[in-house]
């Protein structure tokens, strides 16, 4: 069954899909493609690429269901989603091929088609979308491969796996979406993911609120995105990106109207939610509840880029407000500062590798707002592998340690057998981190950094410093922790998990207690990422182009109108005098020898607290008690949100409960009922029963009647 | 036979109004059942002197006939009337009206 | 055939009241699947090409004298209300199978009569037939609530009854009026009909705004009140808490579609000056209910009054789309009515399920069902996440496309006068809607397990429960197939919108364009026929108060072109 | 014409003076609410009797002295009827007003009905009511003497406001009653009416005829084959026609006096109308008086055992 014979049976397949009764729509999406007929048609199996995850999903769903599977034994649902996954990666893999420089459009069905609105299930395939797809489905894979060993036996497996096949499916959608409201779609899908998959032990109450808290704050980012999107239809009539994009090339930021240049903060307030930036950052650390899979795969490598790439997709739109990316761009710094800080402070493993997420995610923004999406984009690549490794390391070790992380309680991790491989993996993972010379976060800092220091505009040296500093900040904290767990005496407390129920005989006392070594899936799936994280990085350097065989794939994407404003803004000089200068002027230059430096500075520093003497540590921490209580505290943000938003709701909902509805609108309504019975009552004291009453009533009336006939008279009436 | 003229019409409807006022009065303020309903009955008696002065002033016989059918319902009435009203006062052994006022609002 | 489409129900009432115990409730069930296959007959031979035509015209004479008679007629948007109400009608028969165990013949004739009278209302063309059926649902549904709700039903049914009754009797005297112009007028020509084309023809035509103004206010009374709008919603919760299953059931999923439907039929069309000068006070009070309904939910505790005050939230989504007068916010809104029916209407059969299982509403009686009954679980989620509108499922179809039918709503190119604000705080609903939702699945299904006390010990020392027959832990086969249905048009409607948009297109685009043209025809007037140098007041309180007696023709003395007049006019 | 004026401030006196008369606890005025209320009645009497006709000549005579004095019996009968505080003596000043409006009506020419009024009204009707007072009398209340009268009876009940509603009543009705009757044709004109009226189908007529023919046979002044055309309005002269010649052509004939004593008399008259006009009305008062018997009969069954203090008998129905 080579795939040409299938190619036939399968294209009938996507004209199936695209049903007759939508004729009105059917024309249209077509009559779309026509009109954007300068993106040529891309692959038909680019369908797959979501396809596989969502039937790998469903089986696993099946696998759920059914009463008979007992999760402690067979590990179908992990194989078939590790299978779906590598399906995808491997269709994602020919799909790049066939992409290569150019873009390319592939439309399946017909989604949304009411008025003017078209909103088709349709594929936007650019170099972007490439590297952004390689990322995915290739993380998504290995972190599946090392979920099927490190969930094994828990009672919700097959959900588990049915939830990572949902998420796939749905970032792969968010990825190739080739309109805003496919965007939309697998925005809030990965979101409703996240939620499933934080809540995953729904059990703990701490895991279900930090599951509701993550998706609240994430739809408060989406209501500013689907506002931006509404905008853009209202200005430009259209939600699709082809369109989209043909009618911006003609604008400058001059000649555009007010209300477009709204249109990006709208977009923005939705990156900063999914991408957990400064104002709605707050769920990311508590998201660690989760299993260490799930924070490695969407907390660390692939969902909170979203933010990053939907920025990156839709620079044309950005460029055109002159103040849009420099707000990204100092954002995402303040960020990458603000969670460095509080990621100094923390002593959950899981809580700072999340927080330095949040602040490398910044940098990530720093790099596109100083108008270097190669850079931003760049950092996302390498960040992805490296981070994962570290998580699925702390993974490893919550594994073993019956769900120990704190920090304090394990250390001399290097000497204890069969944790070799994690040890090497981990402090390859630290130091490119860190940004150790040569190692790829080595590489996508320097370029964000530099161009930070290259781009004129709005204070961005000052940036640049902030970044420098925070780097210093990621390389101390990092090694904080390896240094703290990793070297050092070996002593550990298991953690007081029954982790995963397994059913080994794990008696809690110290001394007899063995840890619990990864199995060879773990391992196998560590060295793959710490190779990743090793020489990610080259992709950057060599391959010819400016930033290697990376930049050319940036450069031919939608990311490279940043950098042609870049060009645009201050005349093609700028960066060719840096080359000129020789080494010192030009920052790409000699920020490599800067920052390998603070990288070591700082890991020095972590090396003198917390391997040498550590001691010294706590002495320090006595001295500035107040500042390391603030920032163990989280900088009191997570209370300060409480108190300001969710108390204020909650008080407003008893308000407009007990007085508004029950007591005003109910109230009036009772009055409503109640008038009758009152002029009822007034009149029933002239009811008193005695004979005499009726007789003077009637008396009266008669002779009133008379009266008034007999004044009728006088008058002359009649 | 000669009808009567206008003015003793209108004097003698005078006399029947002064008689009807006075039972109505009689009627409205005495609290005893049978003084009541003797007011009732000089109400009666009110209206027959009209009708046969009206009979009169038109020599019209009718006046006279349909007397007599007032007569008998008076009759009628006063008969029941006061069966009711010995009934009334074996309960409660008193005329007074104000004593049955169960029927208050 | 659409009288075919009304009597069965009616027949299947008759003979399930007939019928002995045993077999009522099968009885019952073929009764209204029947329904259900002639309302897909129905579908199949509705020929979609010119959709916005009214098809399958059948008129008895009732009374022709007085311009009654008994026409029915369907155009898809009535059809697609139909096939919604013979879908669900069944599914909440078989889900209430165990839940009515004393008089459940009773039960289910009332329940076929309900629907009687809910496709009365869909397929009228006369305005006295669908106010007859309008009022008519009212008294099954009463019936429902009195007999056989829980703890205090009876005032719940007596309000649920009188605030929806004083309501429609208003919007009944607007519709008389109408009716009323129309023969006095000289189209009318002395002799009255109550046609529902000719009355709207005649309204948007030769009624001045002034007028206009007053019958929409009239409509807006009745149908305010029963799709619950902000001020006067205080009856849903208490109905909705009170009543059976079934009865929430269908008074969620179609009940309040009669507003609406009420609204898209006859506010829009008949009063098209009017609706455009009050629909920005509209606006504000869906808002307000959206807002303030989804805060309310918040802090429930009682489960079926959350989901009560969810419908007063979503329902508000659902007429701001169809007063922004865009074609987009228009089939929007009506998207809205569909999917809001379909999954409410299976949160209110979930949460009949574990009420029929543990006999409290109270949500801190219980928590961490997950647990204990996976598959329930897995369908709530799917329903919450259905109506929180997750895009891919029906819930964000029409919330999406009523909010973007906002913010287009006033930028000239249609005749609506909302803007992007109203949009926006609207969508603030969306993150309220997730917060309230959300909170109810964390509270009822994760967390620690714990059951309520009455579990343990049977339950036949419930009060006013008898002997029910207690159900396995999780959901049996029935319920599943009750469920399943409904969660697959969920997903056919959020994968496969066309399959909706499609047909309800054409009416709606027919609506907007005779709303334009009546504001353009109004300005047109206004140019040509009013003195120069007018200065253009704002339309405002005084104007409404000011009722000018009803003019013979085109009122060409209205001096006060209406804000959008003048700018329509401006405009061109 | 009739003026008002006089009218009014009567009613207005009269009123005064019952509302002085009326039993009540403080002082008795009633003597002197008697005096004003005769001396209200005469200037209404006075009023009435003395007014000029207007343009047209005074027709008719003036009620006499008889008039007056019952009018006056009546009207003082009556006040002291309903403010007298012993019921007995009130039936018997019922009696009184009965006897005067009997005269009344003896003067009205209904000599018949004056007697039935006496002989039923008084007669039977108020000797029924005096045995029930006295009936009623019988037990005495528990706080009170033996002759001194029921509380219930010593005090009116809102007195004011009954006399205030029964004199506007008054006025309002003289005003429009003598309005009324202001209107109406003068006494010739209604002699005509009443003498053609008399012609056509009075049944009266045809007695008046049979007996004006029996008065002239016996008269002898009646030729055999003639009968009696019409007779005058007052009945004193009468209209032969012969049977014969009837038909040759009207009026021929000729006119003769009746005899002095020839007339209809009240009875013959009341009880012709009964017959012929009223039949099926005779027979339901009959139906009305077996009813009241029969309903007075049930009403009085013994209800429930009286509790007499002595045990005695039962001291029977009315």
């Amino acid at each position: 069954m080579t795939l040409e014979s299938m190619q036939p049976m399968l294209s009938e397949l996507s004209v199936l899909l695209v049903p007759a009764t939508a004729h009105g729509g059917g024309a249209a999406s077509h009559g779309a493609a026509a009109v954007s007929e300068a993106i040529a048609a891309g692959p038909w199996f680019a369908m797959f690429i979501p396809l596989f995850p969502l039937l790998a999903a469903v089986v696993c769903g099946l696998f759920a269901f059914t009463r008979r599977y007992d999760p402690k034994r067979s590990k179908i649902p992990g194989w078939c989603c590790v299978l779906g996954l590598l399906l995808s990666f491997v269709t994602s893999v020919a799909v790049i091929s066939r992409i290569g420089h150019d873009t390319l459009q592939v439309t399946i069905f017909e989604w949304i088609a009411s008025g003017s609105l078209q909103a088709d299930f349709a594929f936007y395939l650019d170099p972007l979308t490439s590297i952004m797809l390689l990322v995915v489905t290739g993380i998504s894979t290995l972190v599946a491969l090392y979920a099927s060993e490190y969930m094994s036996g828990d009672r919700g497996y097959a959900r588990f796996f049915a939830f990572i096949g949902m998420f796939v499916f749905a970032m792969t959608c968010l990825i190739l979406a080739d309109n805003l409201v496919l965007l939309y779609l697998g925005w809030e899908g990965v979101g409703l993911c996240s939620y499933l998959l934080i809540g995953f032990y729904y059990e703990k109450p701490s895991a279900v609120a930090a599951a509701k808290k993550a998706f609240i704050v994430n739809r408060i980012g989406d209501l500013g995105f689907a506002l931006g999107i509404m905008l853009t239809y209202m200005e430009f009539g259209t939600v699709e990106f082809a369109p989209l994009f043909q009618a911006l090339s003609g604008h400058s930021p001059e000649s555009v109207s007010g209300s477009v240049q709204i249109i990006p903060f709208l977009l923005m307030l939705g990156a900063f939610g999914k991408s957990a930036q400064l104002p709605l950052y707050v769920w990311l650390p508590d998201a660690m509840e989760g299993p260490t899979p799930v924070s490695a795969l969407i907390h660390a490598a692939t969902m909170v880029t979203a933010g990053v790439y939907m920025i990156a997709r839709l620079a044309p739109l950005f460029v055109l407000s002159p103040y849009a990316l420099p707000t990204v761009a100092w954002i995402g710094g303040l960020t990458a500062l603000f969670a460095a800080t509080i990621g100094m402070a923390q002593y959950d493993m899981k809580r700072i590798f999340a927080y330095s997420t949040v602040s490398q995610l910044g940098y990530m923004f720093m790099g596109i707002g100083v108008l270097s999406a190669t850079g931003a984009v760049f950092h996302l690549f390498t960040h992805a592998f490296f981070k994962a490794l570290l998580f699925l390391g702390s993974g490893a070790v919550m594994h073993g340690f019956a769900g120990q992380l704190d920090i304090r309680r394990i250390s001399g991790l290097r000497k204890v057998k069969g944790w070799g491989v994690v040890t090497w993996t981990m402090l390859v993972g630290c130091l490119a981190l860190a940004g150790f010379p040569f190692l790829s976060g080595f590489f996508s800092k320097d370029t964000i950094l530099a161009q930070a220091f290259v781009t004129p505009g709005y204070g961005f040296t000052i940036l640049g410093f902030m970044g420098l500093f925070t780097a210093l900040l990621t390389a101390y904290y990092t090694f904080r922790l390896f240094f703290r767990v990793f070297l050092g005496p070996q002593r550990y407390e298991p953690g007081d998990e029954h982790h995963a129920d397994d059913d080994g005989g794990h008696g809690h006392e110290a001394e007899h207690f063995h840890p619990h070594a990864p199995g060879w899936a773990i391992n196998l799936v560590l060295t793959i990422l710490a190779l990743g994280a090793a020489f990610s990085g080259y992709v950057g350097v060599f391959g010819g182009e400016e930033h290697g065989w990376f930049g050319g794939m940036m450069h031919a994407s939608t990311g490279n109108a940043v950098t042609e404003s870049l060009a645009a803004s201050h005349g093609a000089d700028g960066h060719a005098a840096g080359e000129a200068a020789g080494f010192w002027a030009d920052p790409h230059k000699w920020m490599m020898a800067v920052s390998a430096v603070i990288g070591l500075v700082g890991i020095l520093i972590a090396w003198y607290f917390h391997l040498l003497n550590r001691q010294a540590a706590d002495r320090l921490k006595e001295r500035v008690r107040p500042i390391a209580v603030l920032l163990e505290n989280k900088w009191y943000v997570d209370e300060g949100y409480d108190i300001l938003i969710r108390k204020p709701l909650r008080m407003a909902g008893y308000v407009f409960y007990l007085i508004g509805d029950t007591i005003i609108i109910n109230g009036l309504v009772a009055l409503g009922g109640a008038i009758p019975r009152l002029i009822g009552s007034t009149i029933k004291p002239m009811q008193r029963g005695i004979l005499h009453g009726y007789g003077l009533g009637m008396a009266a009336g008669l002779c009133a009647v008379l009266a008034i006939m007999w004044w009728l008279i006088q008058v002359g009436v009649t | 036979m000669q009808p009567i003229s206008i003015i003793s019409l209108n004097a003698y409807l005078l006399v029947s109004a002064v008689l009807f006022a006075l039972g109505l009065i009689g009627f409205l303020t005495r609290r005893n059942l049978i003084i009541m309903f003797l007011c009732t009955e000089l109400m009666f008696q009110a209206a027959a002197i009209a009708m046969i002065a009206f009979g009169a002033y038109h020599m019209d016989i009718q006046g006279q006939v349909f007397l007599i059918f007032v007569l008998t319902v008076a009759a009628a009435e006063a008969a029941l009337a006061l069966a009711l009203v010995v009934a009334l006062y074996r309960r409660r052994n008193s005329l007074d009206a104000e004593v049955w006022s169960e029927m208050s609002g | 055939m659409l009288l075919a489409l009304l009597l069965i129900p009616l027949v299947t009432a008759i003979a399930v009241a007939a019928a002995p115990e045993k077999q009522a409730r099968a009885l019952a069930l073929c009764g209204t699947l029947v329904g259900l296959l002639l309302s897909i007959v129905i579908a199949v031979q509705f020929n979609y090409q010119d959709a916005g035509l009214m098809q399958m015209p059948m008129s008895i004479a009732w009374y022709d004298t007085f311009g009654l008679n008994l026409s029915l007629g369907i155009d898809s948007i009535s059809l697609v209300l139909i096939l919604l109400t013979t879908f669900l009608l069944p599914l909440t028969i078989l889900g209430s199978f165990t839940a009515v165990t004393q008089r459940a013949k009773e039960f289910f004739a009332w329940l076929c009569i309900l629907e009687a009278a809910m496709l009365g209302v869909f397929a009228a063309r006369d305005l006295i037939v669908f106010y007859v059926c309008f009022e008519f649902t009212l008294i099954p549904m009463y019936f429902l609530i009195a007999v056989y709700g829980s703890a205090n039903r009876a005032k719940a049914s007596i309000w649920f009854f009188l605030y929806t009754f004083t309501g429609s009797i208003i919007t009944l005297a607007g519709l008389v009026y109408v009716a009323w112009a129309y023969q006095m007028s000289p189209e009318g020509t002395g002799n009255w009909t109550f046609d529902i084309a000719t009355l709207t023809a005649f309204c948007s035509e030769h009624m001045t705004a002034a007028q206009q103004g007053w019958v929409l206010l009239a409509l807006c009374c009745g149908f305010a009140v029963k799709v619950p709008l902000f001020p006067v919603h205080t009856w849903l919760p208490l109905a909705h808490t009170e009543a059976p299953t079934a009865g929430s059931v269908v008074l969620a999923a179609v009940l309040l579609k009669l507003g609406t439907y009420g609204l898209f039929r006859f506010a829009v069309p008949m009063c098209p000056l009017a609706i455009t000068t009050y629909a920005p006070l509209l606006a504000v009070l869906c808002i307000i209910g959206i807002l303030y309904g989804a805060l309310i939910c918040w802090v429930q505790t009682d489960v079926k009054k959350l989901i009560a005050y969810s419908s007063v939230s979503h329902l508000g989504f659902c007429v701001l789309g169809l007063i922004a007068l865009t074609s987009i916010g228009i089939s929007g809104s009506v998207a809205y009515m569909i999917n809001h029916g379909l999954s409410t209407g299976a949160l209110f059969l979930c949460i009949g399920m574990i009420y029929e299982r543990y006999h409290t509403r109270a949500m801190d009686d219980y928590s961490g069902l997950a647990k204990v009954m996976p598959v329930w679980a897995t369908f709530t989620v799917f329903f919450i996440l259905s109506s929180v509108g997750l895009p891919g499922l029906n819930g964000f179809i029409g919330e999406f496309l009523c909010l973007v039918g906002t913010f287009i709503s006033g930028d000239g190119a249609n005749p609506g006068t909302l803007g992007p604000m109203y949009a926006a705080i609207a969508g603030f609903g969306m993150i309220l809607a997730a917060i309230y939702l959300l909170y109810l699945a964390g509270r009822v299904l994760f967390g620690p397990l714990k059951l309520p006390d009455t579990h343990h010990h049977g339950h036949d020392d419930k009060g006013d429960d008898h002997a029910a027959p207690t159900l396995p832990q999780d959901l049996t086969g029935r319920e599943v197939l009750v469920l399943v249905p409904i969660a697959v048009a969920c997903i056919v409607l959020g994968v496969k919108p066309g399959v909706l948009l499609a047909p309800i297109a054409a009416p709606i685009e027919q609506m907007v364009s005779a709303v334009s043209e009546a504001h353009t025809r109004h300005a047109a007037l206004l140019i040509d026929g009013a003195p120069p140098g007018l200065p253009p007041a704002e339309d405002d309180e005084a104007a409404l108060a000011s009722a000018e007696p009803m003019s013979r023709d085109i009122d060409t003395t209205d001096n006060r072109p209406s804000e959008l007049g003048r700018k329509e006019g401006l405009g061109q | 014409m009739l003026n008002a004026g006089i009218i009014y401030a009567a009613c207005v006196a009269g009123a005064v003076g019952v509302l002085l008369m009326l039993p009540r606890r403080g002082s008795q005025l009633a003597l002197l609410g008697g005096l004003i209320g005769a001396a209200s009645l005469g200037a209404a009497l006075l009023a009435v009797l003395n007014v000029t006709q207007g343009a047209d000549p005074p027709v008719g005579e003036r009620p006499g002295v008889f008039f007056i004095v019952l009018a006056f019996v009546a009207a003082a009968g009556a006040a002291r009827m309903i403010t007298h505080p012993r019921p007995v003596y009130a039936a018997l000043y019922f009696i009184l007003v009965i006897l005067a409006s009997a005269g009344l009506l003896v003067l009205l020419a209904a000599e018949f009905m004056a007697f039935a009024l006496v002989i039923v009204y008084a007669g039977a009707i108020l000797v029924t009511y005096l045995f029930v007072i006295m009936f009623a009398q019988q037990a005495a209340e528990e706080g009170q003497e033996a002759n001194e009268s029921a509380p219930y009876d010593l005090s009116a009940r809102e007195p004011v406001a009954a006399v205030a509603a029964g004199f506007i009543m008054l006025a309002a009705l003289l005003g429009l009653m003598y309005r009324g009757t202001g209107q109406l044709d003068s006494s010739s004109v209604m002699n005509a009416q009443a003498a053609a009226r008399m012609v056509e189908s009075d049944p009266a007529f045809a007695l008046l005829v049979q007996k004006a023919e029996r008065a002239l046979a016996d008269q002898g002044t009646l030729e055999p084959g003639e009968t009696v055309a019409w007779i005058e309005s007052n009945d004193r002269e009468a209209w032969l026609t012969r049977e014969d010649s009837a038909s040759a052509e009207s009026g021929a004939g000729r006119l003769v006096t009746l005899p002095g004593d020839f007339q209809i008399d009240n009875v013959e008259r009341l009880g012709l109308s009964l017959m012929s006009e009223f039949p099926a009305s005779l027979e339901v008062a009959g139906v009305i008086l077996l009813m009241a018997m029969l309903g007075a009969v049930v009403l009085s069954r013994k209800i429930q055992p009286l509790m007499t203090p002595a045990g005695g008998t039962d001291t029977g129905s009315a």
